[in-house]
């Protein structure tokens, strides 16, 4: 079933994998304190790449070390985790991260005592490796996005055999859903007739867009990123955007969190800086809802909350948004002292967003 | 002109208050402003008169109190005592004027001090219910006792004796005085039982007998015969003397020469130092008091500062001392089960006012005190317990300006009242405790005595701080210890494993991380038994040989149990063993058993160590260089300048 | 493209919309203070239908009245609402709540001030009218459920044509995504070759259980419901066992919000009672995780927090809990004091679920 | 036997104590236990002398408060009256001796009481620096001022003069007291600056100047010229006099007949309630005080409580007033705009010990004082401000057994301090306050007077738990009002929308939603004038007629924007509209502007009804019987019985 590509994929995480056993295995042999070091994984410690244009780690380390019972427990943790891919690789499986968590109940001492430490050593694995976390067959519990648009995909499924769909003709009203892995052994992308693809915050827009047809009157692909978007539907964008060439436009609600949002899919969150090359799509553009919208077409709006407000200011202390626009942006929206919803615009009516917002905000953007 | 006459009509009112008047109409400030507090106070008053003269007597101190209730709200109450009596013709003055007494012109540790309080309570009691006090008197040498009924008229501040009479009395001697009092009698905070609760507590030496008005007879057993010394009698200490008082002093003064005024009429100054302080001041020595004007004074006040005076004589104080202390906490903490007894502190004697006096703390913490609530304070002033008024008290005040932040309290910005699982006990000693008013319920804020008590506190908050930090770092050795126990051995199974190689040795990383000596001792409590087993783990790089020492306690020893047998078994219990060599992440195991104590009756044994430079040991301490070491165990078997040791020392 | 049925429904709606308005007319012509009265909606207020096997409102009401600020505006919310349901019929729109919410910012004096409000104006509308609010041309925000298995269906997709899908092959691995409404107007269910539907709490067992092909294997059509179901799952639920007669069983965590869900299936939710014909399905059964299969498997467990245990007791005094399974069940999880996730059975390798325990817990049901 | 001679060496020691001595030894019990509050003490015991003096001698107080440093914790104090002096004679003994005064033996409010207050700052000076007080004293018939510097002897608590001379001075009359102390001059919580400013808060008809050690000097003037009238002198009242202090009463009365004595030496005894006692005690009227036994004394002492005896009289005590405090409290509050001040509570007088006394509470609450923190306390005894010890204040601890939450203020268990934006001034005036120390800082919490405070609170909570009341009344009506005005009307247009129909009328459904008359004043200011506009609708459901009355500021008011003209506008500014017949759901408007007066001059009228049952009205008060309505404008214009009224007020 797995192709050629693929298993020798597999036999280099196999490898690399191995590697790391070792280096444990010669510190003790060596007599010295088994250690690992990674990068920093903090705001301050990311540096753009002039080469890529996404914003990955800098040089600052932090060291594990068995010193500590802390660091001790969690390379050994690391040793069991690494040993529990090997076989999941060997036996063609998969499994969650909450599952691994359970699985590591039967570690008895090497247990992981939360959720959280079993996700951060996932990630772990993958700075250290330089492997995707889908390559050691580790998938979260988000779910992908949704995605409606005349595109074609051919998706390898589970008994490995490809399907083709086009995700406008051939899906329900829902759209198509990605798969968890959308590397190109899982998900080819056929073909695609449309200007450019829209990533939409909530579900609600989502379907806004969908019944005007939006997609088929400005020809854009709508992907309904379900918030914070999952490392599947961050890939997929950036596939559209590389191999298809689709400028992607983000459409999110206009308050620091989606601010967030639209960093993560254009420059790569901090915490998977280590793998923002295959995440983050640089010429992502922020179409909406901006801080000057709220003014502009005189929206709906709550207060800020101490907690937005402290949100923004971090923002303004985050490398990511250093440029004149987010600063502009920031600035104002602490200024007026308001937040905004997308849906927010269906103050005008329902048909406001397709037919005088997105095509004034697009043309603005010079597409459309 | 009316305006003419005004000034003159009011001279002609002008006119002298007695003091008696003055109580009289001011009883709040003597503590009687509620029934509650007056019957309390009372009490309070007999009992401090009581305990006084047995101290001053030398006898071990007998008391009765006894109340019972005449009407709804009239009481009538008797203290009694052991001590020296009165002879007859001071019986009235003693007890029917205000301002008379005999140890206010005397420096001396008393509780009481004015003259002011038992004649005091006489006084309430004849306004509140107009009947006589009885006071019975009975010196050593008298065969009967001499009673008086008396009241005390007012307006001259003078006795009025009703009746005088002779009774037999079983006492050998003593005095009892019985009045008649508006009061009401009340349970639990701030009650009479908790008054004589608190004064028991420090005053280990009395037995106390209490009859309430109604309910059984309770008797506060003494627990120690060891009297404290009486309280000696001082002359004022130069420093903080008044210059306008050393001016009088100088004026009333029996000397002729300076100098020689200086000697006598202070304490802790020497011919020496008085002839020094006459010429740090540039006066004549040899000049005459009575003559020393201002400017001569206050050169002379200022030199007090400038040549070195002895501290006040700690014999005029008697503190409840860190034995005491600790065992009036632990009756107080009773089943609470705390974490930890900070040894008490008790500071040296200061000076306020030419005035000695001494600040003593105590802290318990943890266990099952409750932490949610602000510290509960026990506050005493010359052995008697403060219950109203802690808001205003120098000690409480002490307290809220300490920052017991850095001593693991919680405490809102590092001042006001700490929040936390702990009591703290404040005692200050003097021999004129500054009282806040006759009333006696608060120690005023002096400045040098607050700073004392916040020295006292700061000294038992570091204690309370170390042991915090100790236990930080045993938490901390605990976890190298898991790392070298559980940690390293399955990493190197699993990396054995995933490479497919044989299991790495590990014992030079065990080393590395641990690097000390890791004695561990651990006691289980079962069947009656305390068994006892000491693990001295070598968790150094190289192999190392140390003595181990401990003192047990012999009576409860099943020396059968001893595991090995000690090198040396002294008759004071001490013990030692000479351990073999150990090599590296080995360990020795000492066991024995004790009988016969009570669960709580050992906890954790000390052990010392020898042989080894003691930063290398965790569990243990260095041994005292008073344990008298017998030459067979001498220091040196761990050899000096082990390549190995130092290696793992630079990189450790 | 609206079907003859369709209309007819659609002029039903209007007509009982309209009668509400010309209620509060006649209560103002008659010098009377407009009022509307509406079931309680507490648990107090909910029986058994005995017919039906479902849980509705009883007799308790209570009155929304002019003589409040807070009860004038509700109804004079109540008219703005309707006019605006009509004006959607009429044009042939629908929208979200949250876009109903901020439509109202243009009714001035009249606007909502929390979505709060408006949602609950949306269900108090269902009571009144006996209507669906899908037929109010609303839907809620959530997603629908990802459907997975041997079953095929035939959507009426937005732009009115009829589309068939196999579930299982005619989808990618994500499953097919049922639409907000699941009428039989605009989804048909054609034909299933399956024993029992599975539904299934979260994703990442949706997705073992796909990768694992539970479904092949034990001919089961498995049903994400994504949490706390939203209206349509719960209605395609219940169209999956009336109309093909498949048995329902529910596969949750093993804690009291949980249980819940499971109520929600198959009792009726207590905000909706007035619909619960319309949306429970009394047959569904309680799989698991139950508090026996917490000792029984011995399941890494979680205690129970204060908030839990609370729920855990109103649920001992909410009716539809009241059997014999419940009470004990509920009990036991007091007594133990733990509660355990789905994904806890991967303590026990990642096919424990699908090779032991489900195949288990069916037989006991006396499906399988 | 050595013990023998205990007791007499004992005895030998024993002797009488001068309260001078006593107080030098006990200087902070005066107050004087900081450097820092000794300064302030001093200059508290100057000016409640100095304001006593000349509120009895009936002059308008004109003070000067000097103060200079001349070394490092030495300053110079002086402390200058216009009070009436005193004369020569008497000059040594009031200010050199503690314990003599004019004011202890009489009954009267005054600040000082014991004569202790300035005699001991004298004393104080002495001690720290050695050097005498300056006294200068001048009476209006003197021409030149009488001068003397003095010491006090303390052994013997008498004056030591060390020169006299005469001065001329330019004051007509007046006292000046100079004294040097050791001291620490603050600035902020708890300093001179800070008392004075309380002074002169309630004493207002004060002109204080305050020359501080360096900085600019200070005046605070004289806002009013009305002086309190001069304390008036009492006999003690018969209520909470101790029966020992009848019978000695008794004993040392001049008078030969029981109720002679008793109608002359207590203050409300008429002969009628002397025979009353007499009988109700069975004791016979004639008897002689001075054989008055124990038990008859107990007899009338019960009696005392069983016979109606009038409340004590009021002229003996001072208040500060309603006025006052509200004043007062404005100017503390300054721009925090408080959204209530609840008119101040003064108690009648009540008796403690015999004393009358009274308690005054003002309250401040809302708009932007902080409200995350206790409230604030400000305390003050016969009208002098209490700066320290608040914790053991009579005052505090009424306020901390205030159940607080149900006046709407913050207050964990609803016991202790409560925590809200508010601030709570307390005042106790008496013939003679308690303080719980000589150094007066505290109210001590006599049982009477805590009870009389809370009293005091109580009344104060609920006048500020009726104002959060009316606050929430006035929000359901104008709820209500929202209803009818907004609310009907669209609702009436839209559902003639949807069905298709004409609007229908909705009178009749606003009346039965309604059902009152409501006045509504809106207050705008601008262009320095009050544009104040009052609109009544009537939102009931038959027409009414109703007048309508205000009291205009005159002075302010400008009569052309009078509209409609008042039917009458009488001198006193009482204004009366006769309305016009108002139809259901409509309105009639009067409006009027004011001139000249602040932002804040004008901010809400009172405004009163007359000629409709006052239920139905909102907005405004039943007129008062004292208005002196005139016969034109009688109540009754409103048809009793009206068939729709009624059936409005039963569905209503």
């Amino acid at each position: 079933m797995a192709s050629q590509s693929q298993r020798a994929r597999q036999r280099a995480v196999v490898r690399s994998l191995r590697g790391l056993a070792e280096k444990v295995y010669e510190h003790l042999e060596h007599g010295r304190i088994p250690e690992m070091s990674i990068p920093l994984r903090t705001k301050s410690n990311i540096r753009l790449n002039a080469r890529t244009g996404v914003w990955t780690y800098g040089k600052a380390k932090g060291t594990r070390s068995a010193k500590t019972l802390k660091g001790a427990k969690m390379l050994l943790r690391t040793l069991y985790v690494l040993d529990f891919i090997r076989d999941m690789i060997q036996e063609g499986k998969s499994s969650t991260l909450r599952e691994l968590y359970y699985i590591s109940e039967g570690w008895e001492y090497a247990g992981f005592s939360t959720q959280d430490e079993s996700n951060l050593l996932a990630e772990d694995l993958e700075i250290l490796t330089g492997s995707l976390r889908e390559d050691f067959r580790l998938r979260p519990e988000e779910d992908g996005a949704r995605v409606m648009g005349n595109l074609t995909v051919e998706e390898l499924n589970r008994r490995g055999e490809p399907k083709r769909f086009n995700c406008r003709d051939d899906v329900g009203d829902s759209g198509y859903g990605i798969p968890h892995n959308v590397e190109a052994e899982k998900l080819k992308l056929i073909d695609c007739d449309a200007d450019f693809a829209l990533a939409i915050e909530t579900g609600g827009m989502f379907d806004r867009l969908v019944e005007n047809r939006f997609d088929e009157d400005m020809r854009a692909l709508l992907v309904h990123i379900k918030g914070q978007p999952a490392r599947a539907t961050r890939r997929f964008l950036k596939r559209l955007n590389e191999e298809l060439g689709l400028d992607v436009l983000t459409f999110v609600d206009g308050d620091p969190w989606s601010f967030r949002i639209f960093a993560s899919i254009a420059y790569g969150a901090i915490k998977t800086a280590h793998i923002s090359e295959y995440l983050a799509t640089p010429t992502a553009s922020f179409l909406g809802i901006t801080a000057s919208d709220i003014l502009n077409y005189d929206l709906p709006a709550a207060d800020l909350t101490p907690q937005d407000a402290k949100a923004l200011r971090d923002i303004q202390s985050d490398p990511r948004f250093g440029d004149r626009f987010w600063r502009d942006e920031v600035e104002l929206m602490l200024e007026v002292g308001k937040k905004a919803e997308q849906q927010a615009l269906a103050k005008y009516g329902l048909d406001y967003v397709t037919d005088v917002y997105l095509p004034e905000k697009i043309a603005q953007l010079g597409l459309g | 002109m009316p305006r003419q006459s005004f000034a003159e009509r009011l001279a002609a009112k002008q006119r002298e208050i007695s003091v008696s008047e003055f109580f009289e109409r001011n009883k709040h400030i003597l503590g009687f402003d509620s029934a509650t507090k007056a019957l309390l106070t009372s009490v309070k008053e007999g009992v401090d008169n009581a305990l006084d003269a047995c101290q001053e007597y030398g006898v071990l101190p007998d008391l009765l109190v006894q109340i019972d209730r005449v009407d709804r709200d009239e009481y009538h109450l008797v203290v009694e005592d052991n001590g020296p009596g009165i002879v007859k013709r001071q019986v009235p003055k003693v007890f029917g004027r205000l301002l008379y007494g005999s140890r206010f012109h005397t420096w001396s540790q008393t509780r009481g001090q004015q003259g002011l309080g038992i004649s005091g309570a006489i006084l309430y009691g004849q306004i509140t219910t107009g009947k006589p006090a009885v006071v019975r008197s009975k010196t050593a040498q008298d065969d009967v006792a001499y009673q008086i009924e008396l009241l005390i008229d007012t307006k001259r501040n003078r006795p009025q004796v009703l009746k005088r009479d002779f009774q037999v009395w079983d006492r050998e001697h003593g005095t009892r005085v019985e009045t008649h009092l508006r009061g009401r009698f009340i349970n639990g905070r701030q009650s009479v039982m908790e008054y004589l609760r608190a004064t028991a507590i420090v005053n280990p030496y009395a037995r106390i007998v209490f009859q309430p008005p109604d309910g059984a007879r309770r008797t506060f057993d003494r627990v120690s015969s060891e009297l404290p010394r009486p309280p000696v009698e001082v002359k004022p200490h130069p420093y903080g003397v008044e210059l306008g008082t050393l001016l009088q002093m100088a004026k009333e003064s029996s000397h002729r020469r300076l100098t020689a005024f200086l000697q006598s009429d202070f304490s802790r100054i020497s011919s020496r130092v008085a002839k020094e302080i006459c010429r740090e001041a540039e006066v004549p020595p040899e000049s005459h008091p009575k003559n020393l004007n201002l400017s001569r004074a206050k050169r002379i006040h200022v030199a007090f500062r400038r040549v070195k005076i002895m501290a006040p004589p700690t014999d005029c104080l008697s503190p409840i001392g860190q034995r005491l202390i600790r065992t009036g906490l632990r009756n107080v903490v009773g089943s609470l089960r705390p974490e930890f007894y900070a040894p008490p502190v008790t500071r040296p004697p200061a000076v306020y006012g030419g005035h000695p006096f001494q600040a003593e703390v105590g802290i318990v913490y943890g266990g099952e005190l409750p932490g949610d609530r602000p510290v509960e304070i026990l506050r005493y002033a010359n052995r008697a317990p403060l219950l109203y008024q802690q808001g205003a008290c120098a000690t409480a005040q002490a307290i809220e300006s300490v920052d017991w932040r850095r001593y693991g309290l919680e405490q809102r910005g590092g001042r006001g009242m700490p929040y936390g699982p702990a009591i703290i006990l404040v005692h200050v000693c003097a021999t004129r405790v500054p009282f806040t008013s006759e009333a006696k319920e608060a120690i005023s804020p002096i400045p040098e005595i607050v700073a004392e008590i916040v020295r006292a506190l700061q000294e038992s908050g570091r204690r309370l701080r170390s042991h915090m930090n100790k236990k930080a770092r045993r938490a901390k050795t605990s976890e190298k210890f898991e790392i070298v126990r559980s940690v390293l051995p399955l990493m190197a199974e699993k990396s054995a494993k995933i490479t497919g190689r044989p299991p790495p040795d590990i014992t030079r990383t065990i080393a590395k991380i641990m690097n000390v000596i890791w004695i561990d001792e651990r006691v289980v409590f079962e069947d009656g038994r305390h068994r006892v087993r000491v693990q001295v783990y070598n968790y150094t790089s190289a192999r190392k040989r140390l003595a181990l020492h401990a003192v047990l306690p012999l009576d409860a020893l099943d020396e059968a149990t001893v595991q090995p047998a000690p090198t040396q078994l002294r008759a004071d219990g001490k013990a030692s063993w000479k351990l073999p060599w150990i090599p590296p992440t080995e360990k020795v195991v000492i066991a024995f058993e004790l009988v016969g104590l009570g669960r709580r009756g050992y906890e954790e044994g000390d052990l010392f160590v020898s042989g080894v430079p003691t930063t290398q040991v965790v569990g243990a301490e260095p041994l005292p260089g008073d344990w008298d070491l017998e030459a067979t165990l001498s220091e040196g078997d761990d050899l000096p300048g082990d390549p190995l040791a130092e290696e793992v020392a630079e990189s450790g």
